[in-house]
């Protein structure tokens, strides 16, 4: 097979000319580890000796039970080696890099996640790992930094510009432009300059592939219809991808609401109107920008969601409609957060949270006997300084405060 | 090609030609229009002006900050295309729009280069769209009179740059070392090579820069190179010193030549 | 079968009169789901729809190359949902307690880890939860706090005694010797009046029967050593029940050396003579405990090791020479983790660092065809407020700073 | 049986016999000396001195924290042996020792045993020794003459109330509801109901404890029991008001009757 460059309209590859010849043999190496079943069953191995796969497919009886439609499952990818589905492509990147012989790995992280399953990643396979973070996520994020630190990796903060997660990729594109030989870019998410929308979905696709087993073998057929949240899209596309050619399932991705729709503050390109085709970071999809295309400022609770663009594979099946689009606020995030735990004992990420929210809404309305899959793309102990912040726990802020009181000394 | 023919009769008097760049909008227009001048009037044969973008993922910090300050202060690309036309009636050296490609898109591909051929823009730079991406606009360009500058990098292959060449026009591109804008390159054997696989690559004139500084550079470029680019060191200049610093700093780049 | 009450001459069960029947009752319920092969089953599917079971041996490459002896695997119980081993022991317990019919499930914990299970669990299956923690415990573990107060759970500060983990096993039982018609306490570890100690170690010997499996389809036959930390014996147990008839695998137990065993300052019970034989808390076991039987204060920088007593089954096994016991000082424990990032990209919890340390003194002096398995019993992430404090860094106190004073506008 | 005989007797002349408790070394020895003295001579029939333990599990609140508070203050086994013999060669009524049995386990069984007849101490509560755990230390101590005082529990089978029984010595302490120490206990329909069983089960005096605090819960046991006991309610008295409100406290408790 040979790469998609293009998805309908949308892809291809914006590079530097410094870049055309390591984008020639990243492709190559794509295409043949791609071509090579040998490859593949190299990254299940891995992936089932070094991370939890194939992640089980939970079945949500009490979340069932209290919106009294379809039978709700959770496909846990929180479950995965460093806590998110991030560990899927970094660890097939990995292998990749280890079959171009090239010794470096840089990566461009928002929430931390990807951050950490690169430096995890790096750690394993000895190779040198940099991670560009915004100046802004680095002070938000600590924790992931502290383990990214301790795994070895050296932490950038990137200063300019918004000092986050496309400024973290512009400034990881820099690094590239300048140490291609023995570097490779480990891209997070089904987003950037072919081959890296269509390669990250294809490592992602396991999930898809193991919850349709899964579901056949706990519900008996297919889901009626799968929630994903989108960031960049690759949760969500790991998981539906195996399920595009299923007439009976409908796929949902979610986007960040942020505070709604239409106070503008939030990171929505597939729903609302306030995103347009555009060309950034090396591909042309539905960015938020302004009307002169400078790309603008996002907001979501949820730093994985908080992104300008979307990748080129979901805008083409959202202008297909072969995927369904809806948006969730952060206050809805929470409550659906809150309710998942009370009724589970499942931490989401914010991120995968949106997700539940739509299904949660959506669940009432369908009969008994479907069932929906929810893919919990990552676990929500990550972000305990930003939910118990949301909550506004007191006696989170009091063990804040004692604990600083300690270092101030 | 008019850029073309005006870089081989401009070089056909000098050892080697000088383009400048500015941002525009940075740190002002009224700024941009008094560094122009300077360098019109201390003998710079050419300029590109960069019309900011948010991610400029090819620029280096001081580029990369210049294009976001103007933003931030608010130039819009309507202020950009009028100021290149005023530029172009103003002086007669060639002008060049620098910019990524979303802001061209945005703008209206056809729209942008209708208005940049009426302002008299010579060429245009886009370090992020290779010929793969970009061969129709390059083409409507080239209809327009417009010359898609091509860039090489020390990375790219004979083949490449044998290919790249036939999209091109006016002058090609070659930036001295990999990297991004800014930091200085050591103009070694290397480079030697590399300028030498340009030349044999194509017939179009060769501009150097990528980390050019100084009147060293300059000199080192004499003889395998039709032009030297200075960027960011302009920018690092205005900064700390203004633009009545530039016209010194344009003279000692060209060994004391005064303008024409 | 029926249920063992002492080991040799270990465990017991000194309980209230008020709990005895409670006692016959749990002893019943328990015996019925242990003859009952079914139970089994339902627990096997349980674990691996809603947790990670079988959760993966990890080769680790880059430390047995390092080590350039034995061929290092780890047991991957960090991987389970809630990230430690003691998921096996609660979510059992809850299954049993559903068959008893109770509604309302209590429990001590110490690190959190345990009460964070519990919670899940209560929460997964409906009941009502209380956890006892120590006042002491519940200021240094405010994030466990936090999510058990979030999955439902009222967490109750002791704040009695040295207000740790010794306390709020008393405390528990309080709650249990007036609340035991409808609640099940659900110790966490293979201590206390039988038939906990088998039952715990019972539910967690599904850790040692995937471990065989698996060492032997990746090795190709039997460790030659397992390590497992101890603190009350639950994870230890439940690795090395599997291998106790094998001759040639030798299982080592790794205690709390805290400050070094001459300083007093440790929680080795079975290593070094501060011990001695005692009877509290329901069990009889060797206790950390003065001459005159009252229990001394313990010391580890890993709050799950940080306990006066162990199982009366380590104690049996101690005596009997079948495990050999051995200690790791808290700053051989910072050392080990610190090389366990940097080279496999996995943190241990600081529990779990205690059998790394011993396995890696221990490697480098067998062959490169033995194999040792280290039970990793939980994640460390857990503990980046003991970690990164152990480290100094000072841009960790930076963040902590800075978020106080956010907190104290 | 020695405290058995003693019981019965005192109980022949009143309505009711009154048990009380102290922990020993809380708030001191001195005060210890003081309450005894004031109990004593306000007409209390018999009390338990605990030696206190670290991990007092079947105890409230109040208990355990005289406990940890005495044990804070270095007050030692010995200390408490010596102490037990002091009382019993000053006072006549019987004395018990409560304790968990790691004390006693730990000082050596024997020689607990021992020392205990020594003194002259005539019974042992201990609430996490069950017969199935202590029937061999149980007869240890029925040899010495030392009564091993069994607890019933509204829990408590009527099989297993028998049972227990057959184990014990001096008097059976029923617990009066469910629980630790301290808290109050409504002695209802389902107590006269429970006291009865107890009754059913063995032939034995039948001291009542767990939350009895003041006069009314005394009466309510007259005709049902042969002894009431008072714990944490003492403890409370003594740490808000000191030792002189003791004697005052026994004598409401007892309504108005004075020592023998
Ligand atoms: C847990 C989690 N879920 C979802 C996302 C969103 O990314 P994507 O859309 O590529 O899955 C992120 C990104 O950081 C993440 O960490
Ligand atoms: C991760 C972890 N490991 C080990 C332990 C020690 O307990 P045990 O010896 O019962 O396995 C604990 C206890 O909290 C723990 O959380």
């Amino acid at each position: 097979m040979h790469t998609r460059k293009y998805f309908g309209t949308w892809g291809g590859s914006f590079i530097p000319e410094a870049l055309h010849e390591t984008f020639q043999q990243l492709d190559a190496a794509y295409q043949q580890i791609r071509n090579d079943p040998a490859f593949w069953e190299e990254y299940l191995h891995l992936m089932s000796t070094y991370s939890c796969r194939p992640t089980p497919l939970t079945y949500a009886e009490n979340l069932s039970k209290h919106f009294g439609g379809a039978q709700i499952y959770i496909k846990r990818e929180d479950l995965n080696h460093t806590g998110a589905h991030k560990a899927n492509n970094v660890m097939g990147q990995g292998l990749l890099v280890k079959r171009m012989g090239k010794t470096r790995v840089i990566a461009e992280t928002g929430a931390g996640q990807h951050g950490l399953a690169t430096a995890t990643m790096a750690a394993k396979f000895g190779f040198d790992c940099a991670v560009y973070m915004g100046e802004e996520d680095v002070l938000r994020q600590r924790p992931n930094v502290f383990w990214m630190e301790k795994m070895g990796a050296t932490v950038i903060p990137v200063k300019d510009g918004s000092k986050t997660l496309k400024d973290a990729i512009n400034e990881a594109f820099r690094d590239w432009v300048t140490n291609m030989d023995t570097t490779h870019y480990v891209f997070g998410t089904a987003c950037g300059p072919a081959p890296f929308p269509e390669m990250v979905s294809w490592l992602q696709s396991i999930i898809g592939k193991e919850a349709a087993e899964q579901i056949l073998a706990q519900h008996g057929r297919l889901p009626r219809r799968i929630y994903a949240c989108v960031g960049g899209g690759s949760n969500s596309l790991g998981i539906f991808q195996r399920f595009l050619d299923e007439d009976e399932t409908e796929l949902v991705g979610v986007e960040a609401g942020g505070l709604g729709l239409e106070s503008g503050l939030h990171a929505a390109r597939l729903v609302g109107g306030d995103a347009s085709p555009g060309i950034a970071q090396g591909y042309k999809t539905m960015f938020l920008q302004n009307s002169d295309g400078q790309m603008r400022d996002t907001h979501s609770v949820s730093a994985g969601l908080d992104y300008i663009g979307v990748s080129p594979i979901l805008a083409d099946l959202w202008e297909k409609k072969a995927v369904r689009f809806e948006a969730a606020t952060d206050s809805e995030v929470i409550e659906a957060l809150d309710l998942t735990m009370k009724k589970e004992g499942i931490i989401p990420a914010l991120e995968s949270a949106h997700a539940f929210v739509q299904a949660f809404k959506e669940a009432p309305d369908l009969a008994r006997d479907d069932a929906v899959i929810i893919n919990m793309s990552g676990r929500g102990d990550k972000d305990i300084f930003t939910i118990a912040h949301a909550y506004g726990d007191p006696s989170w802020q009091q063990f804040i405060i004692s604990r600083a009181r300690q270092y101030e000394k | 090609m008019q850029l073309e023919q005006a870089i081989r009769s401009k070089k056909a008097g000098k050892e080697i030609l000088l383009m400048t760049h500015i941002v525009l909008g940075y740190p002002s227009f009224d700024t941009n229009r008094e560094v122009i001048r300077e360098m019109v009037e201390n003998g710079v044969d050419c300029i590109e002006m960069q019309i900011p973008f948010s991610e400029p993922m090819a620029d280096g910090p001081v580029i990369l900050k210049a294009n976001q300050d103007s933003i931030a202060s608010g130039t819009t690309i309507r202020e950009c295309l009028d100021f290149g036309a005023e530029m172009c009636a103003t002086y007669e050296i060639p002008f060049l729009y620098m910019t990524y490609f979303n802001v061209i898109f945005k703008y209206g591909e056809e729209r942008f280069l209708d208005k940049a051929r009426d302002a008299g823009i010579q060429g245009l730079i886009l370090p992020d769209l290779p010929p793969e991406e970009g061969a129709p606009f390059m083409a409507a360009a080239r209809q327009r009179g417009l010359a898609p500058i091509m860039i090489f990098s020390p990375t790219s292959t004979d083949a490449r740059m044998r290919s790249l060449a036939d999209f091109g026009g006016g002058f090609v591109y070659c930036t001295a070392r990999k990297g991004v804008t800014g930091r200085h390159s050591s103009l070694d054997a290397d480079f030697a090579n590399y300028l030498n696989r340009c030349r044999q690559a194509t017939d179009l004139p060769l501009a150097v820069g990528f980390g050019i500084q100084n009147r060293a550079d300059i000199e080192a470029l004499i003889g395998v190179a039709d032009m030297g680019v200075v960027g960011s060191q302009t920018i690092k200049l205005v900064d700390e010193q203004g633009s009545a610093a530039v016209g010194r700093f344009i003279r000692e780049l060209l060994g004391g030549r005064r303008s024409h």
